[in-house]
């Protein structure tokens, strides 16, 4: 069982859509403990994503990837543009040619695109951003991988660790991004970028899983 | 929402349109992606300068590209960094052969797409330097935030490096005029109403009635503490006392005071709050020689201030004093 | 109510004072009576410019004070016409012996008052024209009413015989080009939110958060008519259709288009309905030739904006652009 | 029975402390068809007055009554300082050198004092102004002294008279002042600046009579 190109194209899809719907959940995340554009962000970008997608469709997943964050880079802006591209951009490196990806595939993908928004970010575990819903899904999908289990487990493993990840954010005092400003009273509030980061991998999970039942 | 404009999504473009409308003796507007420049450029010999960051801020940055100060300006959407693709193609209009100098506010969004656009200008064999301002003593300096933010100072640097690359000073010496301005300039913002960001529909907080935001920044994000309304001689006490201590600046100091308004505060209230803060002041045996009142650095429709103090030297003044001729600032033209 | 001032009774004192401290190279502020004369007042052969009328309109008139423009403006408390004995004052401190022109917002109390302080100044021997401005198209103009209130062409009234005064023509040629000015120039207000007069403590009035009013002046009084929120176009095209239809305005007329802020409403949003003014005035085919943009008369914090056309002949056009040093207005010099 | 020098200054005095108490309610009037200023223009007025009072004291009621006038004059604005101002000075001409009124007298100040409201603002009556409570109140006090009723009786029809008069603003479409901006949306209210006059009227009527009760 293997990440067909079309899966790809349907996660980016099912993604965009998902961000239409939680626009305005993941404005109000970042209006508590931020500036309240991050939803009008990701939404921007991937509308623009998508109206890329038809010249991509016979591309490489590496490609696709790269495609996708160019466009993000230059539609997202703010903290998220530079983010999000890297992660893409990190992820399609990774990925260079291949035209399908196996679950560790997936992993050295998810994984180089983390490495991707650490380095552009700087952010540490803990710091209360993206980063700390991406680096328990990246583990959960290594674990996974070398402990032999499915592509649909594997995927689940890590929408379940992002998931927690992005809950533990809330109690946390912010040290990177828009957030830190606010000192002590970042605390207590969830945060949006782990929340559409946490988004990311379980549309993964939901789109892949469905379509290999 | 109570706002003058259509739709959200198109307010960024629909500004430009009116700028370039507006000032066609000032300057160029270009789409897609999006930036203002100097009628006149690349002027020939002469370091470019570019700042950016959201929209929302007007007149900052678009309203002071021209002659003297900006040679562009990179608008994201509102509250939003621009894309480095935008601050890639306005280097590349300004570049006259001297360099460009970005001047980028220390937020995180900002600071990482002027760095992708600085990578990929200097790739391309441009020659750029960056300098981050970062006036705000509001937000705590330390290694476990993203550093303070860059607020009313920028306005000052812009017009001051403006002058110095107008009389022809090299691209480092622009630069560490730009450093020096940050040295030695300080920030403190208050909000007595949140401003609503068009996409969000509405307010960023909830302040009640009563209360009020100290150390706010120009986003709409919430403050530092929240605290019963105060009288404008209070404010300006409690926004004096940590510039005047954060440097320190001395008895004997010759300074800038700037005065601003976040948008939403009637310049009758900034001028009420400018006698008091002069006053704080010359009790600290500063001496205001220059000054500067008005919504310059603005957060959309806040109701607020920010008041900046920035040590002046000849140059400084010198500087501050040429001429200037922009949509948001004019002076001796 | 949410301002930053420290008691109602005292802003206006206080803002003068911050005046005072803020522009001493501009302007000399006076108390009781209190009014701001041009730092060289009286200039000698040159017909002194006087306006003034309540605060809250920031930077009108005190703005404005300064070479090209106004020689002296008279302050009264918030949305009050200032008294009799502060133009008498200040038509004194301004007559350099070319005889003083009183500019005159069409008001009952300031028409009043001036007139009571024209009459004192004859009776002293002073020479003392009055121009009456009253180009607001939201009032009928009827026997049965005050007749229209003098608003946003006001400011280009002031700009404009500044420089003519400037240029050393006389009372009655300066008097005579405001009652052209006053002739060739409309306008057209509207608000989103109500303003707060200090004294009041309270919103004048209650505008649901989906409404707006149309017609208003620059004093919190409530307009002709309330109505659903439109979008920006939609209220532009409600603003000048009224003022193109009175004149009327014809395809062919060059204008001066003036979009401004009430107070609260952002510079963005302002240049969104400048776009949409030109473009409403080339589809009659007028010419818009130079433009003013920004919160110029306010109204305190209210959130509206005012669209003011003034047909332009080549002797309007120079002395619009004739220099100007005041705190709220500067070209060229 | 006869208005003494004291009896005025009383007068002045208990007006100028009833409009401390009326200022809010005045303010509110001017709100709903004009520039909300009204209470705190007439309040400032005559805190200003009662401030050069002790000056007075020893002037005749004629040279009182102008230098109240001049103060308004100086220390009001907008309509009502002209309007107020005219009022005092027209009545104190109209009573010069008198150290007391009869009823007579004081109907003829009042008379004076209206013909010059009316020549400084040329409104006529129902034209929603403050001469819609002069008026009739001047009326009433002629007549009662042609019927030679006694002070006290004068005094009450010419408050009644004033109170009537501004009662009947509230319908009128206002024709002068900032209110006829608004057309037909200024019927409805209570004029402003006739309520201050009433209260003006009323005052006489109270402080007067209950001096020589
Ligand atoms: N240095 C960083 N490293 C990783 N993620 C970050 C960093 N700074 C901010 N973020 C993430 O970006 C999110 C905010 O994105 P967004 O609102 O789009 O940008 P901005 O903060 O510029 O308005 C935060 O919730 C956080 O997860
Ligand atoms: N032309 C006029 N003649 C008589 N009274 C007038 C006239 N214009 C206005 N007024 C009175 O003045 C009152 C308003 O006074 P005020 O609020 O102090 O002045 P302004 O209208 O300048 O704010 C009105 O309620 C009305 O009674
Ligand atoms: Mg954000
Ligand atoms: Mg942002
Ligand atoms: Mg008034
Ligand atoms: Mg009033």
């Amino acid at each position: 069982m293997v990440i067909t190109r079309d899966d790809v194209i349907d996660w980016i899809k099912v993604y965009a859509q998902l961000l239409v719907e939680k626009k305005d959940y993941l404005t109000d995340l970042d209006s508590a403990i931020g500036d309240a554009d991050h939803g009008a962000n990701m939404n921007r970008g991937f509308q623009a994503v998508l109206s890329k997608l038809p010249g991509m469709e016979d591309q490489d997943i590496g490609t696709i990837f790269k495609t996708v964050g160019m466009t993000l880079l230059s539609t997202v802006g703010g903290a998220g543009g530079p983010l999000y591209g890297s992660l893409f951009i990190q992820a399609g490196k990774a990925v260079s040619g291949k035209m399908e990806l196996t679950l560790a595939d997936w992993a050295d993908a998810l994984e180089a695109a983390t490495t991707g928004v650490v380095s552009r970010g700087k952010a540490v575990l803990e710091d209360k951003t993206m980063v700390d819903a991406l680096t328990p899904a990246v583990e959960a999908l290594k674990e996974s991988v070398s402990k032999g289990l499915s592509l649909s487990e594997g995927l689940k493993n890590s929408a379940k660790a992002a998931e927690e990840g992005m809950i533990a954010t809330i109690p946390l005092v912010a040290r990177k991004g828009r957030a830190s400003y606010l000192g002590e009273r970042s605390a207590g509030h969830q945060d949006p970028g782990a929340t559409s980061s946490f988004y990311l991998v379980n549309t993964a999970f939901k789109t892949w899983t469905n379509s290999h039942k | 929402m109570k706002k003058l404009i259509n739709k959200p999504e198109e307010v960024v473009k629909e500004e430009l349109q009116g700028i370039e409308l507006a000032h066609p003796d000032l300057v160029k507007v270009f789409y897609d992606p999006d930036f203002i420049v100097r009628v006149d450029a690349p002027v020939k010999g002469k370091v470019g300068i570019i700042s950016g960051g959201g929209s929302g801020h007007e007149p900052m940055h678009g309203g002071f590209v021209g002659k003297g100060m900006l040679d562009a300006a990179c608008p994201g959407a509102v509250f939003t960094s621009p894309t480095p693709d935008q601050m890639l193609a306005a280097t590349k209009a300004v570049d006259g052969g001297a360099g460009v100098l970005h001047i980028v506010k220390n937020y995180t969004g900002d600071v990482m797409n002027f760095e992708m656009a600085a990578d990929l200008a200097k790739e391309e064999g441009l020659e750029v330097e960056a300098v981050v301002i970062d006036d705000d003593v509001a937000v705590k300096d330390s290694l476990y935030t993203a550093g303070r933010r860059g607020v009313g100072l920028t306005v000052l640097v812009e017009k001051i490096c403006g002058a110095a690359a107008e009389e022809g000073r090299s691209l480092k010496e622009v630069a560490d005029l730009a450093r020096k301005v940050n040295s030695l300039g300080r920030t403190m913002g208050m909000a007595l109403t949140s401003c609503t960001v068009p996409h969000a529909g509405k307010p960023t907080f909830d302040l009640p009635e009563d209360e009020m935001e100290i150390g706010i920044g120009i986003h709409g994000e919430p403050g530092r503490k929240r605290m019963k309304l105060q009288s404008a001689d209070e404010v300006v006490e409690m926004l004096m006392d940590p510039i005047i201590s954060d440097i320190p600046y001395k008895s004997g100091d010759e300074v800038l005071l700037f005065v601003n308004g976040m948008g939403g505060t009637p310049l009758i209230e900034l001028y009420v709050l400018y006698r008091k803060a002069v006053e704080v002041a010359e009790k600290h045996g500063i001496k205001v020689v220059r000054n500067l009142i008005g919504p310059y650095i603005t957060s959309l429709e806040m109701a607020g201030t920010s008041i900046t103090m920035l040590k002046m030297d000849a140059d400084l003044i010198k500087l501050w004093d040429a001429p200037v001729l922009t949509a948001g600032m004019r002076k001796g033209i």
